[in-house]
C-alpha cells in the first residue's frame, strides 16, 4: 500500500506532463485558430502544474514564517516555484489574451480560422 | 664609314641578286606551267618585261594614304627580312644584318608583309580586294603553326635560335638538318606550299580570275613595288629554307640550283592540284604538317 | 605625413569633392577631376622612394604601407594611363550624365590600385582590392546595359576572386600570425605541405580574375565592352595588371619554394595560353569592336600569364614588358572606340566604315597600337612577343610556344578586321558628317602610341626599372645578360638587336613610301572608293560594296570545334541551376505556422536523439 | 555615475505606466517622453561602460537579497556593451520614428513608443539580468511587446506575422519553463552565477536535456534555423524602423542569452560545435532563400537572421577570437541592417506589397536615401572600407586560427551569394526606369538625420575601427572569464 502510494506520489508529474503534451498535440494538429490557442494555454497549464509540483513537499507547510514554528523550516514546502508560477500565470494570461485578440483580427482580415489558409507571407 | 658604305652597297646587292633570281623564277614558273598545260607560256624574261612596264606606267588614281603605304609595308617586310637571311655560307660576302636578329625575328618580320598588303588593299575600298586579304590571313594562320613548330624543332635540337648559328653548324658537320630531322624539313616545305600562294593554295589572289584579292586595286607603281616584293620574297623564303635545312650555299651557283630545286616543289604540287577552299587549306595546314611538326618537335626533344 | 598618405588622401578627398561638385559645375568638375589626378601624380612621381613606410597601427591590426621597386614599375603604368586617360574622360565625358559618379569611380578605383601597389600587408591590400573591385564594378554597370547579367557577373567572379585570396589571407595570418607579405615570404618555408599548396592556389585564383585567367575569365568580354570606354582603357590597361602584379609577387616568392613548382607554373602557363587561344577565336568573330578589344585583352592577358608563370628571368622580363605594352597599346584602342563611338554613335565593326580620312589621327594611334599588338617589329610590342618566345623555347615549353604562336597568329585576324571595320573599306554617304575626336582625347591616344614606338627602339627604358623590380626579389640581374641597352639576348646567347631593325625597317619603309609618294604625287589623284574595278565594271550607285558580313567565316568554320564548348553558357547554367535549387529550398518557409511550431518540435526530437553524440 | 542598472528596468516600466495618463493632457507626451527615456538610458549606460572600465563589473542587488537568493543585475564589459547598443538603437529607431506615423492618429503611435521602449527594455533586461527565471519574464516582455508591434497595421497581414510569432513565442517560453524547472529543481537556484557554479553536481542526461529545451526556446527569438519561420514575416509586416529592432535589438539578446548559456551556465563541451552546425545552417538556409525574394524587407530579413547565424557560428568557435568576431558582428549587424531597414522603408514607401521592384530608379528620385542604402548593402556584404569588412576579417581570422578552413570556404561561398541580392537591388535603385505607378517619398528631416549618422558611423568604424574595437575586445574578455563572472556575483557584499 505505502508502495502504491509512493507512486501516486510522481502521478502529479505524469499529468503534468500529459497536459503538456495534451496541450501540444491540440496545438500542432489542429487547424483552428481557437484551439491551437486553447492548445497553447493547455500546455501553459501543465507546466505550471509541473513547477509546483517540483517545489511540493509531502506534509510540508506553508511557507511562511510564523514565531515558535522556527523548527519547521525544514518542512516547508519551496516557495520560489509558487512565485514563478505566480508570474508565469500572470504572462500566460497576458499572451492568451493578445493571442485571442490578433484571432478575432486575422478572422476579420482572412474570413477563417483555420491556419492553414492563412497562408499569405510565406517563402 | 668606308664599312657602312660597304654595307649599303652589300644590301643594295642583295636586293638587285633578290630581286633578279625571284623575278626568272617567277618566269620560269610560267613558262614550266604553260608547258605542262600544253600551252606555249610567256618567256621565262616575262616578269622583268612586265615589271619594266608596270614601272613606266603612270599611276592615275589612288584610294587615299593607305594606299601608297600598304606597299609600302609589304616592301619593308620582304627586304628587312632579306637583310636578316645570310645568302651565302660565307658571310663575308654579304653580311647585312644576319647577326642581329634571329628566327623568331624573321617570323615576325615575314608577316608584316600580309598585313601591310591587307591595309594597303583595304583603303582601296574594293570589296573584293576585302575578301583576298582576309582569305589570305586566315591561311597564313593555317600554314605558320607548322612552319613555327619546324622552326622550332629545329632550334630546339641545337640550342639556338639564330640563323647563322644554325648555318654555321651545319656547314661545320657537314650534315644538313633535312636529313637530321627529316619531320621538320616536311613541315616546313609542306607549310612553304603556303607561303608561295601557288595552287592549290591560289585562293588569296585568285589570279585566275580577272581583277580579284588583294591587288585588284593596284596598277602602275603600286603593282610595280608589289610584284617586286613578291619575288624578293620569294627569293627570301627559298634561302631561308635553304640555309636552315640544306645547308646554306656557299657560292651563288649552288644557291641557285638549292633554291630552284626547292622552288619546283610548290611549283610541281600546284601544277597537279586544284584549288583549295580556304577552309579547306586551313584543314590541310592542320593535318599532315601540323602532324610532322608535332613529330619533328618529339624527334628534335628526345633524339 | 608620408607621401603615400598624402596621394591617398587626396585621392579620396578629390573624388568626394568631385563627385560634389557636380552641384556647382561642370566645368569645376573636370577641372576637379583632372586637378586630383595631375596633383597626385605629380607627387609620385616627384617623390618616388622605395624606403619609406607607413605603418598605420590599428589595435591588432597593422597596415603597413612602402613602395617596391616591382610596385613602383607597375606605378607607372597605372599613373601614367590615368593621367592620359583622365584627360581623355573629360573629352569623353562631355554632355553625359552621371559625369560625378563616373569621376567618383575612377578617382577611387586609381586609388585602390596605388593603394595596392603600395601595400607591403595583405589586409591593406585586401581592402585596396576590394575598393578597386566595387568601385570597377559601380563602373561597369555606368552606362545601365544588362547591369543584372553583366555587373553581377563581374562582381561574383570578382568575388570568388577576392574570397580566395581572403582565406589565403587568414590561413597565412593564423600559420604566421603577422600580415606582412614579407613575413609570409620568409615564414613560407616553415609552414606544412598542404598549406604550401592551399594558400598560391588560393592567391592564384584571386589574381586570376582579375587577370581573367581561363576558367574565371568570363566577366571580362561583357564587363570591358559594357564600361565607358574611358575607364575600359584603365580597365583593360592598369586594373587588369593588379592580378599580374599579384600573380608576380606568388610566383617570385612563394612558387619557387615548393617541391610542385614546375607543375604549377605548367598549369598556371597553359591556362594563360588557352585562355590567349580561345579568347582570340572569340575576338575573331565579334562584330562589337568593343567586345572584340575585351576579348583580345583577354588573350593579352593570357600571354603575360605565361611569361610570368614560366618565370625564368626572360620569361619575366617578356612578361612584364608586356603588361606594361598592353597597357599602353591596348588603352590607345580602348580609346580609339572610345572616339569613335563618341563621334558615330555606335561601335560596331558592321555599321561604321571609311573613316580614315576623317579621323586620321585617330588612325594613326589605331594602326601603331595594332601593329605594336600584333607584336610586330620594330614597335614595342615585338619585345616583349620575342622575350616570351626564346623564353619558352629555352625553358623547353615547345607545345606552349606553339599553341601562343597560334594565338598571336591569329591575332592579326582581329587586329586586320577592326582595323579595316573602322577606317578602312568604302567610305558611305552615312558616315560623311563625322569629324575628328576632340583634342582632348586625341592627344592622349597620340601620346601612348607615340609611347608604343619609342619603346620599340629603347626598350632599356622599361627593361630597367623591370630588372631592378626583380633583383629586389631576388632574381639574378638581368643587365648584360638578357638584355644590354636596345639588344636583347635569350638563355642561348642569340640575340636582337633592336636598333638596326628599327633603322633597317624606317630607311626601307622611307625609301619605298617616299619613292611612291613621289613617283605618283603629280599623276595621280584621289578618287572616292567608289570609283574602283569591280571586274571591269563600273559600280552601280545602288550596289553594296562594302564587305562586312562573315568576315572571318571561312577561318571561323576551321576552327568551329575549339569555340563549341563555352565556358561562360556552363557557368551561367550552373549559377542558374543554383538559383533554382535556393528558389525551391526556400519553400522549407511555407507560410504554416502549424508547420513552424512542428519544425520546432523536430528540432528538439533531433538533438534529443542525437544528444549523446553531440554531448559527449 | 549616473545611476545604478535597476533604473533600466525601473524607469521605462514607471514611464509605460505614467504616458498613458499624460497622453490624456498632452498628446505629443506620448511621442516625447519614449525618448526621453531612452536617452536617459543611453546616457546612463554610457556612463555605467565608463565607470566599469576602473571598477570592473557592477552588480546591482535588487530589495537587498544579496546573490544567489536575490535578484541581480550585472552590468559587465559584455552585458553592458550590449545594453548600450540595444539602447542606442533603440533611441535611433525612436528618432527614426518620431515623425513616421504623423498622418495616424495619436491613438496608435501611444502604443508604438511604448511598446517600442517596453521592447527596448525587455532586451537589455534580458542582457543585464543574472537570473534565468528574470530572463524569462523579459523574454515574455520582448515578446508581447513584439507581438503589438507586428501587428500594428490594421491594415496588412499583420495579424498573421503576429499570430506566427505568438505561436512559436508561446511554445518557446513553455520549453523555457520547462529548462527552468530542470535546473531549479536539480539545483535549487535560479541565479546564474550559482547554477554555473554548481553546474558539475548536475547529472548530464538532465544538463543536456534543459540545453536542449533552452536552445529550443531562445533559438526561436534568435531566430536560427529552423526555428525561425516567423521572423521573416513579422520583419515584413512590422512598421520599417521595428524591423530594425528586431534585428538589432531583439535578437541580439536572445543571442546573448544563448551565448551566456553555452558559456557560462553550462559546462558541455559539444555545445559550441551545436552552435557551429546551427549557425552554418542557419546562415546557408538564410543567405540561399533570400536569393530570390521578391519583397525587400523579406529579403533584408533573411539576410539578418543569415548574419545571425554567422554570429553563432563566431561564438561557436569559442576562442576570443571568435567572441570578438562574433560581438563585431553583432555591432556591426546592429548599426547596418538598421540602416537598411531604414532607408529600404522609404525606397518601398508607398507600396502595400513591398515588391523589390518597386525600389526600380528611385536613385534619381530619392539620392541620399538610395546612397546610404547602396552603403548600407556594402557594408554587409563585408567590403571595405566599410565597417562590415573588419568583422568578416576578424570571424574568418578567427576561424583559420582554429583551424576551421572548411568554415571559412563555406562562409566565403555564401557571402557570394549574399552580394548577389544586395547588388540587385542596388542595381535596381539606379539602373532600371521607375514603374509609374510607384511614387517617391522624401524622408522626414529626423528620418534623414537618423540615417546619415548610421551612415557615417559605418564609415567611420570602416576607416578607423578602433573606436570600436577597444570595447569589444573588453567584452570579449569579460565572457570569456567564467570563474571572474561568478566570482563578481557571489562574493558581492555592498
Amino acid at each position: 500500500m505505502e508502495k502504491y502510494l509512493e507512486i501516486l506520489n510522481y502521478t502529479i508529474y505524469g499529468a503534468a506532463i500529459l497536459l503538456l503534451l495534451i496541450g501540444l498535440y491540440g496545438a500542432l494538429t489542429k487547424k483552428s485558430l481557437i484551439k491551437i490557442v486553447l492548445g497553447l494555454s493547455i500546455m501553459d497549464s501543465g507546466v505550471h502544474l509541473l513547477m509546483i509540483s517540483i517545489g511540493y513537499l509531502k506534509n510540508g507547510t506553508a511557507p511562511i514564517f510564523s514565531p515558535g514554528h522556527e523548527n519547521e523550516l525544514a518542512k516547508m514546502v519551496d516557495p520560489v516555484p509558487q512565485a514563478l508560477v505566480l508570474t508565469a500565470i500572470v504572462i500566460g494570461f497576458g499572451v492568451t489574451a493578445v493571442a485571442l485578440a490578433l484571432v478575432i483580427r486575422l478572422y476579420k482580415h482572412h474570413n477563417t480560422l483555420r491556419i492553414d489558409e492563412i497562408k499569405n507571407l510565406k517563402w | 664609314m668606308e664599312s657602312l658604305l660597304m654595307n649599303i652597297l652589300g644590301a643594295v646587292t642583295t636586293f638587285l641578286l633578290a630581286f633578279a633570281v625571284g623575278m626568272t623564277y617567277g618566269g620560269l614558273r610560267r613558262k614550266i606551267v604553260a608547258r605542262v598545260q600544253n600551252r606555249y607560256g610567256p618567256p621565262f624574261y616575262q616578269n622583268f618585261i612586265d615589271a619594266f612596264k608596270l614601272y613606266s606606267k603612270s599611276t592615275a588614281i589612288h584610294h587615299g594614304a593607305m594606299h601608297f603605304l600598304g606597299p609600302a609595308f609589304i616592301m619593308v617586310s620582304s627586304v628587312v627580312s632579306l637583310m636578316f637571311i645570310p645568302v651565302l655560307t660565307n658571310n663575308q660576302w654579304f653580311p647585312n644584318l644576319n647577326f642581329q636578329g634571329d628566327l623568331i625575328f624573321l617570323i615576325y618580320i615575314m608577316v608584316f608583309g600580309p598585313l601591310g598588303m591587307a591595309l594597303g588593299a583595304g583603303q582601296t575600298g574594293n570589296p573584293n580586294s576585302a575578301i583576298g586579304v582576309t582569305r589570305g590571313l586566315s591561311q597564313m594562320v593555317g600554314f605558320e603553326i607548322p612552319w613555327v613548330m619546324a622552326l622550332i624543332a629545329l632550334m630546339v635540337q641545337y640550342k639556338t635560335t639564330s640563323i647563322t648559328g644554325l648555318l654555321d653548324i651545319q656547314v661545320q658537320s657537314g650534315h644538313w638538318f633535312m636529313f637530321e630531322n627529316p619531320f621538320a624539313f616536311s613541315a616546313a616545305i609542306l607549310a612553304s606550299l603556303g607561303m608561295f600562294r601557288y595552287s592549290p593554295f591560289d585562293i588569296v589572289g585568285a589570279p585566275t580570275e580577272l581583277a580579284s584579292g588583294p591587288m585588284s586595286e593596284n596598277g602602275g607603281k603600286f603593282l610595280f613595288v608589289m610584284m617586286s616584293s613578291g619575288s624578293v620574297f620569294a627569293f627570301v623564303k627559298l634561302t631561308l629554307i635553304v640555309d636552315l635545312f640544306m645547308g646554306g650555299a656557299s657560292n651563288l651557283i649552288i644557291l641557285v640550283i638549292k633554291t630552284f630545286l626547292l622552288y619546283m616543289i610548290p611549283v610541281t604540287y600546284g601544277i597537279v592540284s586544284p584549288r583549295y577552299r580556304t577552309e579547306q587549306s586551313i584543314t590541310y595546314f592542320w593535318g599532315w604538317p601540323l602532324f610532322f611538326g608535332l613529330i619533328a618537335i618529339i624527334y628534335a626533344v628526345f633524339f | 605625413m608620408d607621401i603615400i598618405n598624402i596621394i591617398l588622401v587626396i585621392f579620396f578627398a578629390g573624388a568626394l569633392i568631385t563627385a560634389f561638385a557636380a552641384k556647382i559645375s561642370s566645368i569645376v568638375q573636370d577641372i576637379l577631376f583632372i586637378g586630383t589626378i595631375l596633383a597626385t601624380s605629380i607627387i609620385f612621381f616627384l617623390n618616388i622612394n622605395t624606403n619609406t613606410e607607413t605603418i598605420i597601427n590599428l589595435s591588432h591590426i597593422n597596415l603597413t604601407l612602402g613602395l617596391t621597386p616591382l610596385s613602383l614599375y607597375f606605378a607607372f603604368i597605372v599613373f601614367g594611363l590615368a593621367v592620359l586617360a583622365g584627360f581623355y574622360a573629360v573629352g569623353q565625358m562631355q554632355g553625359k550624365k552621371k559625369k560625378g559618379y563616373f569621376y567618383f569611380n575612377y578617382l577611387l578605383s586609381i586609388a585602390a590600385m596605388f593603394g595596392i601597389l603600395v601595400s607591403k600587408d595583405l589586409v591593406s591590400f585586401f581592402i585596396f582590392w576590394e575598393i578597386m573591385t566595387w568601385s570597377s564594378y559601380l563602373l561597369v554597370i555606368y552606362n545601365g546595359e544588362n547591369v543584372q547579367k553583366t555587373g553581377i557577373k563581374y562582381f561574383v567572379l570578382s568575388a570568388i576572386g577576392a574570397y580566395s585570396m581572403l582565406m589565403a589571407i587568414v590561413i597565412i595570418h593564423s600559420l604566421t600570425g603577422s600580415f606582412l607579405i614579407s613575413d609570409l615570404i620568409s615564414g613560407f618555408n616553415n609552414m606544412s605541405a598542404n598549406m604550401q599548396i592551399l594558400i598560391p592556389v588560393l592567391l592564384l585564383t584571386g589574381f586570376g580574375v582579375k587577370a581573367a585567367l581561363m576558367p574565371l575569365h568570363i566577366w571580362a568580354p561583357d564587363a570591358y565592352s559594357n564600361a565607358p570606354m574611358s575607364y575600359t582603357a584603365i580597365f583593360s590597361g592598369a586594373l587588369s595588371k593588379m592580378g599580374i602584379y599579384g600573380m608576380v609577387i606568388v610566383f617570385l616568392t612563394l612558387i619557387t619554394k615548393l617541391p610542385q613548382e614546375t607543375l604549377i607554373r605548367d598549369i598556371i602557363a597553359w591556362l594563360g595560353a588557352i585562355t590567349a587561344a580561345i579568347s582570340t577565336l572569340w575576338a575573331i568573330k565579334q562584330d562589337d569592336a568593343k567586345r572584340l578589344l575585351a576579348y583580345s585583352s583577354i588573350g593579352q592577358l593570357g600571354y603575360i600569364v605565361v611569361g610570368v608563370a614560366i618565370g625564368t628571368p626572360l620569361a619575366m622580363l617578356a612578361g612584364l614588358f608586356l603588361a606594361f605594352m598592353h597597357g599602353v597599346f591596348k588603352s590607345t584602342l580602348f580609346m580609339v572606340v572610345g572616339a569613335i563611338e563618341k563621334q558615330t554613335g555606335t561601335s560596331n565593326l558592321k555599321e561604321v566604315t571609311g573613316l580614315i580620312r576623317k579621323m586620321p589621327w585617330t588612325f594613326i594611334a589605331a594602326l601603331i597600337s595594332i601593329i605594336a599588338l600584333a607584336g610586330i617589329p620594330p614597335l614595342g610590342g615585338f619585345v616583349g612577343k620575342w622575350m616570351l618566345y626564346e623564353s619558352l623555347i629555352t625553358s623547353n615549353h615547345y607545345l606552349l610556344v606553339t599553341l601562343v604562336f597560334f594565338s598571336s597568329t591569329a591575332a592579326f585576324l582581329y587586329c586586320y578586321k577592326f582595323l579595316f571595320g573602322f577606317f578602312l573599306g568604302q567610305e558611305e554617304k552615312e558616315w560623311s558628317h563625322v569629324k575628328e575626336a576632340p583634342a582632348i582625347m586625341v592627344v592622349p591616344m597620340l601620346i601612348l602610341s607615340l609611347i608604343s614606338v619609342v619603346l620599340g627602339s629603347f626598350p632599356q627604358l622599361i627593361l630597367k626599372p623591370i630588372n631592378s623590380a626583380l633583383s629586389y626579389y631576388s632574381l639574378p640581374d638581368t643587365y648584360n645578360n638578357l638584355w644590354k641597352e636596345s639588344m636583347i639576348f635569350n638563355k642561348w646567347g642569340d640575340q636582337v638587336a633592336l636598333t638596326p631593325i628599327v633603322y633597317g625597317v624606317a630607311i626601307v619603309f622611307i625609301v619605298f613610301a617616299v619613292f611612291l609618294f613621289f613617283k605618283n604625287r603629280k599623276t595621280s589623284r584621289y578618287v572616292t572608293t567608289k570609283d574602283i574595278s569591280t571586274s571591269g565594271e563600273v559600280p552601280k550607285e545602288h550596289e553594296n560594296l562594302t564587305f562586312k558580313e562573315n568576315f572571318f567565316q571561312p577561318f571561323l568554320r576551321a576552327v568551329e570545334p575549339a569555340m563549341k564548348r563555352q565556358m561562360d553558357k556552363y557557368m551561367l547554367a550552373f549559377a542558374k541551376g543554383l538559383e533554382d535549387l535556393f528558389d525551391f529550398t526556400r519553400r522549407i518557409y511555407n507560410g504554416n505556422g502549424q508547420t513552424y511550431a512542428i519544425y520546432a518540435i523536430i528540432f528538439v526530437i533531433i538533438l534529443l536523439l542525437l544528444s549523446n553524440n553531440l554531448f559527449s | 555615475m549616473v545611476g545604478t542598472p535597476v533604473l533600466f528596468i525601473v524607469i521605462p516600466l514607471l514611464a509605460a505606466f505614467i504616458i498613458p495618463l499624460t497622453g490624456m493632457v498632452w498628446k505629443n507626451s506620448v511621442r516625447i517622453i519614449p525618448g526621453l527615456v531612452l536617452s536617459y538610458m543611453l546616457a546612463l549606460s554610457v556612463s555605467l561602460m565608463w565607470h566599469i572600465t576602473e571598477t570592473g563589473t557592477v552588480v546591482e542587488v535588487i530589495a537587498g537579497w544579496k546573490p544567489p537568493i536575490g535578484i541581480n543585475l550585472v552590468f559587465s564589459p559584455f552585458s553592458g556593451f550590449l545594453a548600450t547598443l540595444m539602447i542606442f538603437l533603440g533611441l535611433l529607431v525612436w528618432a527614426y520614428s518620431y515623425k513616421f506615423k504623423r498622418n495616424v492618429d495619436s491613438e496608435p503611435a501611444l502604443k508604438y513608443f511604448i511598446l517600442l521602449m517596453l521592447l527596448v527594455t525587455g532586451s537589455v533586461g534580458i542582457v543585464l539580468t543574472g537570473d534565468i527565471f528574470n530572463m524569462f519574464v523579459f523574454i515574455e516582455i520582448v515578446g508581447i511587446s513584439g507581438y503589438g508591434l507586428t501587428s500594428f497595421y490594421t491594415r496588412r497581414d499583420s495579424a498573421e506575422a503576429a499570430f506566427k510569432y505568438l505561436f512559436m513565442g508561446s511554445i518557446a517560453s513553455t520549453f523555457l519553463l520547462l529548462a527552468i524547472m530542470i535546473i531549479y529543481s536539480q539545483l535549487g537556484t535560479l541565479n546564474i552565477a550559482e547554477i554555473a557554479d554548481k553546474m558539475p553536481m548536475m547529472s548530464n542526461k538532465l544538463k543536456v536535456i534543459s540545453l536542449i529545451f533552452f536552445i529550443l526556446a531562445i533559438g526561436i527569438e534568435a531566430e536560427i534555423f529552423p526555428l525561425n519561420g516567423w521572423a521573416p514575416d513579422v520583419y515584413t509586416q512590422a512598421p520599417g524602423p521595428i524591423g530594425a529592432a528586431f534585428a538589432g535589438i531583439v535578437v541580439k539578446s536572445a543571442i546573448y542569452a544563448s551565448v551566456r548559456l553555452v558559456y557560462t551556465m553550462f559546462d558541455l563541451s559539444g555545445a559550441l560545435d551545436l552552435f557551429i552546425v546551427i549557425g552554418l545552417i542557419t546562415f546557408i538556409v538564410a543567405e540561399t532563400t533570400a536569393l530570390r525574394q521578391e519583397r525587400l524587407k523579406r529579403m533584408l530579413a533573411y539576410s539578418s537572421i543569415g548574419q545571425m547565424g554567422l554570429v553563432m557560428v563566431a561564438f561557436g568557435i569559442g576562442t576570443k577570437e571568435g567572441i570578438f568576431a562574433a560581438l563585431f558582428l553583432i555591432f556591426n549587424h546592429a548599426i547596418i541592417k538598421s540602416l537598411l531597414f531604414f532607408s529600404g522603408s522609404y525606397l518601398v514607401y508607398n507600396k502595400k506589397n513591398k515588391f523589390i521592384k518597386h525600389v526600380n530608379g528611385m536613385g534619381k528620385y530619392l539620392p541620399i536615401t538610395s546612397i546610404l542604402f547602396t552603403i548600407g548593402a556594402f557594408a554587409i556584404i563585408g567590403l571595405p572600407p566599410f565597417a562590415g569588412f573588419w568583422s568578416k576579417l576578424a570571424i574568418l581570422t578567427a576561424a583559420a586560427d582554429s583551424k576551421m578552413l572548411m568554415l571559412i570556404a563555406i562562409i566565403l561561398t555564401v557571402s557570394i551569394l549574399e552580394a548577389v541580392y544586395y547588388l540587385r537591388v542596388i542595381n535596381r535603385i539606379y539602373f532600371f526606369p521607375k514603374k509609374k505607378s510607384t511614387e517617391a517619398k522624401k524622408p522626414t528631416l529626423n528620418a534623414l538625420i537618423v540615417m546619415i549618422s548610421l551612415g557615417i558611423i559605418i564609415m567611420v568604424i570602416g576607416f578607423y575601427p578602433d573606436l570600436i574595437t577597444g570595447i569589444i575586445d573588453r567584452a570579449a574578455t569579460d565572457l570569456m572569464d567564467k570563474t571572474g563572472y561568478i566570482k563578481d556575483i557571489l562574493t558581492i557584499n555592498n
